[in-house]
């Protein structure tokens, strides 16, 4: 996966947040940051802080003063810091407006797999199912295909789910999808694939929307 | 640092005056009310419900209904169908409306409706409790024993609004409280799908401590300034 | 019930309470206040304040400062403010020391009814259920009989309970009742009833502990 | 005013060397340890652990066990029978330990976990909460349907001992954190039958805000300044 496939992926992800609360996901979704305008929409990190700003300078960086990925972070003027307990609350009481999570897998009911592989030691999940049940929106954010090739949008998960039934969104460097009355609508195509080669790497059933958008993709993108 | 995000902080938060905001409360509405007996309570925008709109049937939960409040004429307008909360017997009024069959009133424990509260903005549904076993308040409620005690099952609480008294707001919409004024009010503020607060203050964003926000601003719908209807 | 009766339960009550965490009750509790050394012994109120100092001057007064009791107050400097439902977990999660709670009734098993009576609608009950369930000791502050003469301390209790098994502690005008080993031991009587008088008085099973204390009951004390 | 009772106070929180605090570690313990990798964790009462204690078996609730911290020699040398947390899949040896079976490992999603600890420290020994529904974190856990949705029963988390990092603490015990290492320690706080703090500073009483004190002295057994071995 190249820079700028992750770096497109993030900045149309951006682009589905212009204003609220948001949680960035490890991953893809950290570098989401970087095309939000921060001052509209503020970031939740679920160690206990809304309101992250950008990453410190050598000199401003601080121990006591990092995200959910454990790297060092600045804050903002109107920053709040709590317990984990709060935070979490915040997160599956509803209060967040998003999350923009990497996911490894999406179901076309709107399933979500992403933190473990199976066959390997199910030894981490962190907050991901937190996220995913919690946010109001949840967008996905993936390569439209494994490293290997395989397809990730699927008619059923095979990897462990996350959540059932909760993503909203899917970004990928080829497509949007998004989740409307309990179906996957084709949102919008890049230029950069067909109808048909979208299909072939897209098992999942999806409608096409009626205002489907077809855009300049990433080979047009100044990641 | 920073500089061009700090000169541009908006939040979804919105500033409103006490008519304008007390409009967006739907008929037959479930309330949270902070305060309790008269310390904490947003006694400006219950004003502001009760001359500024026609809304009836309200479900109000909240810790008691005392006299010196502006609950006690939401109540005698027969406005209040139900009070959900932990204290009402000293309001003889309300002891006698409820004979009547007036008004309905459901009893929590303190303890068991301020988690109950806590857990509703949590996204937690249901926990069990040791407090009440065993009392006339656990008679038909599911109970079970974990390590040896019996525990009630109590359902949490989530309204369709919380009113809530706040010391100072800054523009973000954090808030801090006042002494002992704090009481219901930050886990009323998680705990509706509309939550409106009533302040004392509203100050610029970064004035308050960051490390002594109670109510991060995430939890805030509506901030209405007192004195401003 | 003279004043000085109450305040003799309340200064006795405060003879059992010498250095931690108390939450004082309605009523005689109230009282024990006045007998406390407020500098070791801490008290919590349950609307949110851990350090309640004596009553206001006019001139302190506050009205967002009161206790559970809905009465004006002032604070040490050690107090800390914070909301019902941590005030709460600090009482149920047993991190009160001791609670003093006015009781109508206490069984020989240690159940205690304090909130109402039968046939009164049952319209209040505060967090006297979550006082009695949480804190460490529950001493139990009465007179040893009703205004009418009928017993208070008894077999089991004919009121609506507070809490099942949960007293520690009983203090009368006449006597000190402690539980221990799930009995009811008479720990100290006041030389102003006989053990056939207060026999009489008390249809509870007790036994009578070893040592005993003979006291100069309330007919001595300056309250 | 008060001045009398102002020069007396005294609680009965304790104030001791991180060598005496931690010998009151029993055996085969259940600790808490605060923290979220690096931030927040009570190296200095860790190390005192590693060092002046011999207890073994002992079971680690803490969010991870991160190579950077004083958790990981306590690993390596054996003495942590199971791990309670979030997120153990970074640390290689942890994860080739369990698959050995010389570590067991619970794990819990993070918003389970947090809400476990400050339930267990509040009286509530459990819950139902949406996460981890319909997923392998939910195999053998009894569910339920609340709001048309599927719930999970978690249960509540309360050790012997609590481990935790604050930043400052008064002489009566009151405790506030710094920026993002507050983290698990408040609730931590208030979950264990024996509470220890390690501290930046020690001040005086009342040098702390009373509306900002984050874990009131209630929650506090013992204060460690850090640098006293």
């Amino acid at each position: 996966m190249t820079h700028s496939v992750k770096q497109y992926i993030a900045w149309r992800c951006a682009q589905e947040l212009k204003s609220g609360i948001v949680n960035l996901g490890i991953g893809i979704p950290t570098l989401v940051a970087d095309y939000l305008s921060r001052g509209s929409v503020t970031i939740h990190s679920e160690n206990g802080i809304l309101g992250v700003g950008p990453e410190p300078s050598p000199e401003e960086f601080d121990i006591d003063l990092v995200n959910a990925g454990k790297q060092p972070i600045t804050v903002l003027p109107h920053t709040s810091y709590f317990d984990s307990s709060l935070s979490f609350a915040m997160m599956r009481g509803g209060h967040l407006d998003a999350t923009v999570i990497g996911a490894l897998q999406v179901s076309e009911k709107g399933d979500i797999a992403s933190w473990a592989i199976p066959g390997k030691d199910i030894l981490g999940v962190g907050g991901a199912m937190d996220l995913a049940i919690g946010a109001k929106r949840v967008i996905a954010a993936m390569t439209h295909l494994t490293p290997k090739g395989d397809p990730k949008i699927l008619p059923q998960c095979t990897y462990p789910l996350t959540a059932k039934k909760r993503v909203d969104t899917i970004v990928t460097e080829h497509a949007v999808f998004k989740f409307y009355q309990e179906k996957l609508w084709l949102v919008e195509l890049n230029d950069d694939v067909s109808f048909e080669k979208l299909k072939e790497m897209t098992p999942a059933s999806y409608e096409i929307a009626k205002d489907l958008k077809r855009v300049q993709g990433r080979h047009t993108f100044i990641g | 640092m920073n500089t061009e995000v700090e000169k541009n902080i908006a939040t979804n938060v919105q500033f409103l005056s006490a008519g304008e905001a007390i409009k967006k409360i739907p008929e037959r509405a479930t309330i949270m009310v902070g305060g309790f007996g008269i310390t904490g309570i947003p006694q400006f925008l219950l004003e502001a419900l009760i001359d500024e709109t026609d809304v009836q049937d309200l479900t109000i939960i909240s810790n008691n209904i005392n006299k010196d409040t502006n609950l006690y004429p939401l109540f005698k307008q027969n406005r209040i169908k139900k009070a959900i909360g932990t204290y009402f017997t000293t309001n003889k009024e309300v002891v006698q409306a409820h004979r009547e069959g007036r008004i309905e009133i459901e009893l929590l424990p303190q303890g068991s409706f301020s988690e109950a509260i806590r857990l509703g903005g949590s996204g937690i549904p249901a926990f069990y409790t040791p407090t009440s076993a065993g009392t006339d308040l656990a008679i038909n409620k599911e109970t079970r024993i974990f390590n040896g005690r019996e525990h009630v099952l109590e359902y949490s609480l989530f309204a369709d609004v919380s009113l809530i008294k706040a010391y100072k707001a800054d523009k973000a919409g954090n808030l801090i409280y006042r002494k002992s004024a704090r009481n219901f009010n930050p886990i009323m503020a998680m705990a509706a799908d509309l939550t409106i607060v009533e302040v004392e203050e509203i100050v610029e964003i970064g004035e308050l401590n960051p490390e002594s926000i109670v109510t991060p601003f995430a939890f805030v719908d509506i901030v209405v300034q007192k004195g401003e209807m």
